[in-house]
Parts: C-alpha cells; structure tokens; sequence
C-alpha cells in the first residue's frame, strides 16, 4: 500500500479509441481485479482509476477523457511523471470455477479488464454508444458487442444483450461495471434468473481510505466497502441505482447527467 | 466483579459509552452515521455545516504521514438547506447526534442554527478552531477570546440545545478562550481540532501534496498536543471536555480521560483502527477496567492530576 | 556525472553538508561533539548555555511515543564559566560549531555571549523558544516580535559571529518574529524548537510520565509542522533558515530544504537511527541526487514555492 | 525494548544486607548481562539500575540505599508497583570458553550477578568495607570475599587480592564493577598481565537511550555505547577514571566523593 503519493514515469501509451488512452507505468503494488489507484497530478487534482492492466511490474490505467483532469492526463507524453497512491477498495471476489459473464457500459470495461484477463471460461459483453468507442479489441478477442446505433454487433444496450444471451446460456456469476442505470437493470435481470452478480459503484472519490464519508453510498464506503458490491449488499443500498453524492455532499439523481456524468456513456436508457 | 459501567454524560446528554464520532469524518450522510453508531460509537457528530454549499479544497484533501495525517478538506458540505434534509430523521441513528455548525460572521452560525431547528439533533458543536479554511476558524480571527464569546452567545440566545464550542491545539492560552465560553453558556469544551497547519512535500513532485498546500495534523501525533489541553482546561472550566485528538486504541481514551475528559472524540482512529474503532476501543477499555478492578469509568475522569 | 555537491552556506559559514546536530542533543561536551561531527555532520550545535549552572528537571525529561519523542530536560547546564571551560578548544571538533545561549533577561544573553569571548565558535543560536522552561523562552515572554527584537539587538551589539534566532512552531504568525530578529541584525534562522508542549500520562500510575508533566514534542510528529515554518518563512524573509523538527532521512533533509532550508538540524533523528545518522542522510541525499541528475544540493532550496 | 514506563508489580523482596535489597517483579524484557533498565517512581525520578537475577519472566534490581530514591524504592513493599523501561545498553561480552574472573566492588557485585550465572568456570571477588555489606553469599556459594577491615576474607582491597590470585592462576578475562578508581586499577593490572578486562561504568544516566550526552566519558555514551567498555576503548577513553559529569553537565573528579558519590562504597583507595 502506497499512503503518499508515488510519481511513477508514463513509459508507455496506447490509444485505445479517440476517446480512451492507456497509460502504463511501473509500479511493484499487489492488486486485486477491481481495486483502484488514487491518480495525482500535482497542483491539479487526484483523481480515482482502476488498474486496468497488470503485467509484473507493468500498471495501466485506461482513461476517458471527459473533463479536465482526464484531458491532461490525455495530453501526458512518455517520459512524463504521475502520482499514485493506493491500491484501494475490495475488488472483485473472483469465483474462476463459475460460469461467468462480463458486462462493461462505455469505460466500464476498464474497471473489468483484469477480471477477464483472471478468468478462464467467460463472455464478454463490451457496450457503447458506436463502434469507434469499443477499446480492448486486439486485446480481447472473443467480445461480444452491443452499440446503440448498431454500428457494431448487436443493436442495443448490453441489458438487452445480456438478456438475449441468458435465454439460451445460463451463466452462474455477472460482473458488471458501467452507467449505473445499466447496472442496476443487470442486477435485476440476475435476481430474475438467480445469477450471482458483483457491479463495481461509480461515485464521488475524495480520500480513497474510508475517512471523509463523501462516496457514501447507503452507509456503505465505495473506497472501502466496495467499489464491487454483490446483490444481496446492493439490497440493502437504497441509493443504488437512485442517489449519488456531488463533490458538496449533496444528494442527487445518479441518472441525472447534467449534474454527474461519471460515465460519459449511457447506453442503458 | 459487578457490570461495567461505561456511560458517561457531557452536560445533560447521557452516552452509552465514551467514544465519539468527530466531526468531519464520514458524517456526511445520515446513513454513514448510523453505520458509525452501528460499529459502537456512544454519540456521532456530522460534518460541519455552513450556510452555502461549500465544495471544499481541491483533491488531495487527506493525506497520512508516519505519524497521522494532514488534512485540508475545505468545510465542503451541501449547505444548511439540504444538510439539514439529510439529517431531518436524525434520531433514527440510535444514539445522541451533534449538529457541527461553521460560519464566518456570528449571523451565519445563528442562521445555521436555525435551519436546524426542524430537526433532531441532541447537541451543537461550533468549531471556532480550522486552521486551513479561509474564512473559517483560525483564518477568520475565531481563535480568540472576544469572538469566542460573541459567536457563542449569539448561538446561546437561538437554541436549547447543549452547545459545544471546539478549540484549537494551536493557539497559545487555550484556557482563556475555553473561559470565554463557558462564560458564553457552552456547555462543553471539544478539545481538539487539528493542529498546525503543517505541510508535506512530494520531493520528487517538489510540490506539497495537499492541494490547499497545507493542512491540520491529527492522528499520533497530536495526541500530546491534545492530552496538555484537556489536562489545561480541566483545571480551568467547570463544563465538560471532549478530548479529541490521536485516540485510537482503549488506552488513548483512557489517558484523555484521565487528562479530564468526559467522553473522547475520534477521527483519524477510523483510519488507523477501522470502521469498528468505537466498538475495539470500549473493548479495550473495559479489559483494562476489569484489570484494574475499576467498576465505572467516571472513576478514572481526572486522575491524573494532583 | 559530475561530482556531488553536497556543501552549502549558512549566513557565511560555509558547511560540507547541510546536516547540523540541533541544539540540546548530545552537546554537553566537546567530545560528544566531535564524534557527532565525526559521524558526518556538517556542523554541531551546543546544549543550551546560560549564566548560572541549572540541573535542569528531574527525570524522566525524555520520552518517546509512537509519533516522536517527548522531551522537558529543563536547559540543564553548568553556566557558562563552566561551560566555555568545556568548549575552550571547540575548533578540535574540525566543524563549525554552533554555542546556544539562553537568558531571561536581554542582559543574560549578553553575559553568556561576552562569556564565550575566548573560545572559537563559529555562530551564535539563541532560543526564543522553549515551551517548557520556567523563566525561559516562551515562558518568558521571548516568544513576541518585541521581545525577539530586543534580545537580538542587545546580543548583535555585543559579537561578530553570525546570529541565529531559533523559533517556536507554536506561536501562530512566526513570520513576524522572524522579521523582527531579521530587522534586528540575526543572521539566520533556526525554524523549529520543539512544539507544545504535550503530555503523555502512564494510565497504570495515573500520572504524566515526564516529571514536569509536560514537554516539548520533536520528530515525525513535528516535520509537516516545521516544514509548514520553514517554507512561511522562506517568503517572507531574506535570510538563511536552517530547517528543523522531525528529519530522520535523506528525504525529509530534501523536503526541508525545497520548503526553503539553507540546511537541516538533526536532533530525534540520532534516537531514531542512531548517532551516525548524519553520514546516512547525506548518503541518502548523495543517491537521490544521483537518480535524479541534481549535482549541486543548492539547486534544490526553495523549489517547492511556485 | 520498553520505551515508556511499564509498571510493573513487586511480587518479592530479599533483604541482601543491611543496605541493599533485591526488589523481583514479573516482565518478559530480554537481557544481556551487564544491561540496565530505568527505574521509575512517579512524581519523584527516574534512575539506572542493573537487572541483577533473572528467572524466565520473574527479574530483580538490586538496590544499595544511598539517598532519596534508593531510599524511597527501600520502602517498597510487595504488591506496590514501578516504572520500568528499557534493556538500555550494551552488556557484557562474555565468552564462556575463558577463565574468567568476576570482581565486584560495593553493590558493583549486582551488575555482575547475571554473568557469574551465565558462565561456568569463574573466580568470584566480591570486596565490601565491612563482613555485614557482603551480599549473595547464598546465591554463589563459592566467592572469595575481602573486606577493608578484614571482617571477612581477605584484608584489603579487591585490586589486591585480584593481584595476589593473578600471581598463582593465570586469568584470560576479568570482569568488574565497583568504584571507579577500583576498576582503574584493575584495568592497570589486566594490562601488565595481558588479560582481556571488560568493566561496568557508572555515569549520570539522564534519557537511556543516547540522545541527551548527559552520560558522556569522552564521547562515548554510556547509556549506548556502555555501560560496559573493553580495554582497547578506554585507552581512547582519558576521562576514564579521573572524571564523571554531574547533573548539570559540570566536569568533576570521578573520585571526589563530595560531588559524586556512585558507589558509596569505595573499597579501592
Ligand atoms: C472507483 C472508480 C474507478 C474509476 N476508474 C476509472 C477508469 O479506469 N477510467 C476512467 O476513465 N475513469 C474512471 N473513473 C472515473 C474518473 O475518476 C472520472 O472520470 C474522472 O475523475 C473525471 O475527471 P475530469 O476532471 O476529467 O472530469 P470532471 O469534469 O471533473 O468530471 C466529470 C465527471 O466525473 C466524475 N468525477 C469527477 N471527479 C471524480 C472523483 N474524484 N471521483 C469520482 N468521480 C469523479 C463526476 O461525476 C463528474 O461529473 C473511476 C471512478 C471511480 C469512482
Ligand atoms: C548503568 C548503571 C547501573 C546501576 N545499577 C545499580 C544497581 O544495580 N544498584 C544500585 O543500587 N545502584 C545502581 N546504579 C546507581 C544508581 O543509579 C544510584 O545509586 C541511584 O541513582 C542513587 O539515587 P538516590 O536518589 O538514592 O541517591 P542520590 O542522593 O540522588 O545520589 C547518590 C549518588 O548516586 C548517583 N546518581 C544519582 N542519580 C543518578 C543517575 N540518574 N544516574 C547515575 N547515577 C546517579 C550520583 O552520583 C549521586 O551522587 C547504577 C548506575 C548506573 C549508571
Ligand atoms: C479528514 C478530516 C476532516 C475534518 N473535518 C472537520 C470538520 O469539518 N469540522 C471539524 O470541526 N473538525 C474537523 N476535523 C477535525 C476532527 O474533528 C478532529 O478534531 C481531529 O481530527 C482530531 O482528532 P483525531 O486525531 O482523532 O482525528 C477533521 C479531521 C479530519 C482528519
Ligand atoms: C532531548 C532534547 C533536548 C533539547 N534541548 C534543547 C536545548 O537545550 N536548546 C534548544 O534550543 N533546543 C533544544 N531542543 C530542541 C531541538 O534542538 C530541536 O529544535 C527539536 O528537537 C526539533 O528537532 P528534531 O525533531 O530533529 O528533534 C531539544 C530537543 C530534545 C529532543
Ligand atoms: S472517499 Fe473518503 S470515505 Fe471514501
Ligand atoms: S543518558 Fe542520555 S545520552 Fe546517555
């Protein structure tokens, strides 16, 4: 665990789509799939990323450029330093003798990277709003798609995918990251078809270590407590698919995007 | 040996037992705090509240060193309006809440006072102590004891409620202002805020860390700091003191409470110990009583002076 | 790479390497001193001199806690007859040597200056400071802009040698003082003395461990403190700071200086790593050097301001 | 290593003489013989004492009454309780495969007790000024005494009967504490008969732990680097027995008894 800030060297970049770079650096932290980083750019911001990559040494976080702390990172050059402290949160509990099925909503699928390269005998459900959005294509080659324009693979949203797909496979676990209206409609097409499923929450990140209550979501800490909570912890979490905290503590609607927008893309309208 | 007796009172409200959410640290939702009263604490405080929302300093806002952690969150907080909507059914977190009340001009904490009045808090606490949000605390000139005592009795006319006024570890002649308000009508003294500001610089950044550059000092490393403070101010006010600062383990209370303190704030134990630090601590307190053959914790309030 | 230069300058002493035991720590003998210089400090700092002999406080004067180390030795000393007697020949250290002198009066410190007459040292370091001396320091007052004028001027009259003015990290607004003994004719300053004071009580014995039940706190606990005065203070004078409280590593020397230091004063590091702990900060700081092409430690100094 | 204050419970009192009491308590500390701990008494002091006996987890101090504090740990009955912290120092080096020979002066004898129980094949001098301040004699049966008086065993001082015993048996190490001028003189003696010699020194001990230079003997510590010193390191040591630090950092001599009274006993004249 790194409590201070480490700046660590970009020694490499991909360019996953117009939209989406992976930044690798070296770093020797210990991660669980669906852990996260605490990603410094000194005298702008700190800001959470889930480790999307992990190759001995070799971290890489894969980043949506969005607003302004994701445009310099965007704008980072090889050579260039960042800040990173962590890692943080559960991750996933991975169950590598299931029937599994992931399901990543627009950036989502970073935060689900590691699980897939972990598990042996999975689908993969990548969703976004058009085909020039999908990232990791050369890196996974056996994914199912869903754009909502239908520009690529299935026309829809990955709820409807996935729902498609159960008909005529049953899965026994879904792990799921992305807008959380589309997680909230997995999550509930599971409890139909009794599927164990883990989502990985998408909210307000301030200390990363469970001490300032600002990603509090129903009691729980996302930066300790999740950010990958299963059905029976979501039952208890009113606020899921409902509430979100903004930066001042103030409750809003998840869904409502002119005032959150943590994943640009939504795809499960 | 006869039940443990682990409850204590800070003016007229009764704690199950000593242990006390500190201000700032995960009250920001109601939900949180009840989760907090849950994991054993005998009361819980919520964020400060202001009269505006407030987003609070840029990130990192909380950083840990060896020796505790440096903070500069900014007061960030939705406002009294919609604060005061999270925690309308306050009561529903089991155990007695105090309202943190912030602002620059005695009239703010007046008006944020008020916009609580639809709600069920057990006590106000007024941090008069901040020492890195401008236009707060020690930055607004609060730390002294004339405005001390303006803002403590302006708030004393527009509520009932137990009023705690917080000091910081920071100033010189901590007493005097304690003295201030106790002479306002506080009903107790939380001691301490934290300490500083300090600084940490990433050296190969070359830039301070937190965003606002510096901020308080809590944890560890505060725990002397705040120990002489509650020692100072028990032989100088007749309220009761909270004494908040580096209280991690049964031990630490049970040195705060010796120092003089009536209950013991924790903060930064939530990072070292966890989210059951509450729980862990009256544990540890009430191994140590059975080993010591001490029956009610009230026993211990103060002995170690003369 | 070019060679390392590790060398720096405070006022106009010139040191091999900014490491400077601080004052208080081991100094009671020119022997202790020479094997601290021995041991690769860059320059030593005496114990603290005053008129009269003083046996200082009973015992335990020194303790450590998880976060540092708690300390009220009460500026034991052998007055300063006695003492020049014991520095008479300080330049066989083979360091420049740093004596401290401490008063109540402007006139002790005068005395105590006009006492070293015969000896070779190469600076002057006055405390304002302590937090724990009856009659000294900020028990006395010394720690106001006033007073800190004064007492620099009454001794700048009477010696030639660089004036270091060492300050309190507990008075809120050090910058003043600082100005103050910068107007008044100090050379540097010495930015901090230990800060509190704080207590720590022994729960089993009900009592404050440190016989006179408070002290001053040095170490981690101390360095974002410090680090915080000494990077104030770099904006707001033009003399040298050497940077003091909490440094143990290469890094937190590093830190210190980016803040603003000229040099670091090393005092619970010798506790925490022993009494070559000069030689393994410079070594440290040597290799950070190296990994990040800096040859000359002088381009570092202040580089955390914008 | 205790680092503050522990207090711990008097569970037995043995009389030794009519000056010095052993005081036995329960801690789990590991000692090397010729180690100190610090003795605390609430609100009155703190000072240096050797662990003279250890039994497992049951250690004893041995304390010689000399003034307010050894008199008020004298009063000490079983059940109250003291402060202690520590081991400090560095102890004894002992080397079980010599022919040593052990020589304690006055309450000196305590520092060595743990050795004598250590190694196998000793000579133990124990010199006192009168029979009655003879201690453990039923702990080590078999130590060759002499008094000032000639009360018991030898008549004279310890550096003459250890000169006498030299002359017959040929010693490959000595070990000692007592006054200062008696291990001075003992030092001489092992350096003209080419014996290794370890002694104890007795110096104001302030903090312990080698941060306050209060128990300096020409730069060294020794509450770090002693208590214990070899030969070779007191050549390089000249205040070794001419002077001794009082409280206030004054330089006096080590054998004015006026200013500086360690060992009461001073057998060595
Ligand atoms: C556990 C976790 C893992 C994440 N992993 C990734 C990832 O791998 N790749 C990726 O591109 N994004 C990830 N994000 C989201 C990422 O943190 C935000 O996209 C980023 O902070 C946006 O910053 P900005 O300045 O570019 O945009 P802004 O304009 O500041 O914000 C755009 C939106 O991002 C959200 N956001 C801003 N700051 C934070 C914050 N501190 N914590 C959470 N959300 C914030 C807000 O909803 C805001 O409306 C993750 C978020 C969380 C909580
Ligand atoms: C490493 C070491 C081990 C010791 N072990 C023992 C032991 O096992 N048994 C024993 O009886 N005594 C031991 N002593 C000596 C013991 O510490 C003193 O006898 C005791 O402190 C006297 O205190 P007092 O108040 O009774 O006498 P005081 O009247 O205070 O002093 C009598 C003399 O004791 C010496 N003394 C006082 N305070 C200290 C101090 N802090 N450190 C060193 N000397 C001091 C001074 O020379 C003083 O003149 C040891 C000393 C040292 C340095
Ligand atoms: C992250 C953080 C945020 C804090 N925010 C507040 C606050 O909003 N209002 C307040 O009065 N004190 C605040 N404090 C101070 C704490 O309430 C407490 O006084 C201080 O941390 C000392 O206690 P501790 O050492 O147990 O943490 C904050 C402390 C921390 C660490
Ligand atoms: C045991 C001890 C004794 C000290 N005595 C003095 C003193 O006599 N004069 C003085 O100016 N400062 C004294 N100080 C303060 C130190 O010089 C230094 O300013 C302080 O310890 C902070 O540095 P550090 O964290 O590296 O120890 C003392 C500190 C300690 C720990
Ligand atoms: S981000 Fe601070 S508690 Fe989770
Ligand atoms: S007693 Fe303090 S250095 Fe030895």
């Amino acid at each position: 665990m790194i409590e201070q800030p480490a700046m660590v060297k970009i020694c490499d970049i991909r360019e996953e789509s117009p939209l989406v770079k992976t930044l690798f650096f070296e770093s020797s932290m210990n991660f669980i799939p669906g852990q996260f980083i605490m990603v410094w750019i000194p005298m702008v911001d700190e800001k959470p990323f889930t480790v999307s990559s992990i190759q001995k040494n070799l971290l890489g976080i894969s980043v949506l450029k969005k607003g302004t702390f994701t445009d310099l990172l965007h704008q980072k050059r090889i050579g260039d330093t960042i800040g990173i402290r962590g890692p943080y949160g559960n991750g996933f509990h991975l169950q590598p003798e299931l029937h599994s099925c992931v399901v990543g909503g627009g950036i989502g699928i970073a935060s689900l990277a590691t699980v897939i390269d972990t598990l042996p005998k999975i689908t993969i459900i990548q969703g976004t709003r058009t085909a020039s959005e999908i990232i990791y294509r050369k890196r996974f080659t056996d994914m199912r798609f869903c754009t909502e324009d239908g520009s690529l693979g299935f026309r829809g949203t990955t709820v409807d995918l996935l729902e498609d797909i159960v008909k005529k496979q049953q899965f026994q676990k879904v792990y799921t990251c992305g807008p959380e209206k589309m997680m909230f409609k997995i999550v509930e097409l599971c409890k139909k078809h009794h599927i164990a499923c883990e989502v990985s929450l998408d909210r307000y990140i301030k200390c990363g270590f469970g001490i300032c209550g600002q990603c509090d979501c129903s009691g729980q800490r996302t930066c300790v407590e999740g950010p990958v909570f299963t059905i029976p912890e979501l039952n208890t979490m009113e606020d899921f698919g409902r509430v979100a905290l903004l930066k001042t503590g103030e409750r809003v609607d998840v869904n409502n995007h002119r005032q959150l927008s943590y994943i640009s893309i939504d795809n499960a309208k | 040996m006869s039940k443990l007796n682990l409850s204590v009172r800070v003016g007229n409200i009764q704690l199950r037992n000593p242990t006390i959410l500190a201000s700032g640290i995960l009250g920001v939702t109601k939900a949180l705090l009840k989760r907090v009263a849950e994991n054993g604490a005998g009361a819980v405080t919520t964020k400060s509240m202001s009269k505006e929302p407030r987003e609070g300093h840029k990130n990192p806002t909380v950083i840990t060193f060896e020796a505790g952690m440096l903070n500069a969150v900014g007061y960030s907080n939705p406002g009294i309006e919609k604060a005061a909507r999270e925690f309308a059914d306050i009561q529903d977190v089991g155990v007695p809440a105090i309202a943190s009340v912030i602002g620059t001009h005695k009239e703010d904490f007046v008006r944020v006072v008020e916009g609580l009045s639809g709600t069920h808090f057990s006590a106000i606490e007024i941090p008069l102590s901040c020492p890195h949000t401008p236009g707060f605390g020690l930055l607004a000139g609060q730390g002294t004891p004339q405005a001390t005592f303006e803002i403590t009795s302006a708030v004393r006319k527009v509520t009932e409620l137990p009023l705690f006024i917080k000091l910081s570890p920071s100033i010189p002649e901590i007493s005097t202002i304690a003295k201030a308000a106790e002479d306002a009508g506080a009903n107790a003294i939380t001691a301490v805020n934290s300490m500083g500001p300090g600084m940490i610089i990433n050296i190969e950044a070359q830039k301070p860390i937190l965003d606002y550059k510096v901020g308080g000092v809590t944890g560890d490393a505060l725990r002397p700091i705040a120990t002489r403070c509650v020692y100072d101010l028990y032989e100088a006010i007749n309220i009761p003191i909270i004494g908040t600062g580096g209280v991690s383990t049964g031990r630490h209370a049970i040195e705060m409470m010796m120092a003089g303190a009536s209950a013991v704030g924790i903060g930064t134990g939530v990072y070292y110990r966890g989210i059951d630090v509450f729980k862990k601590i009256c544990e540890e307190i009430s191994q140590w009583m059975r080993e010591n053959s001490i029956s009610d914790i009230n026993t211990i309030k103060g002995a170690a002076h003369d």
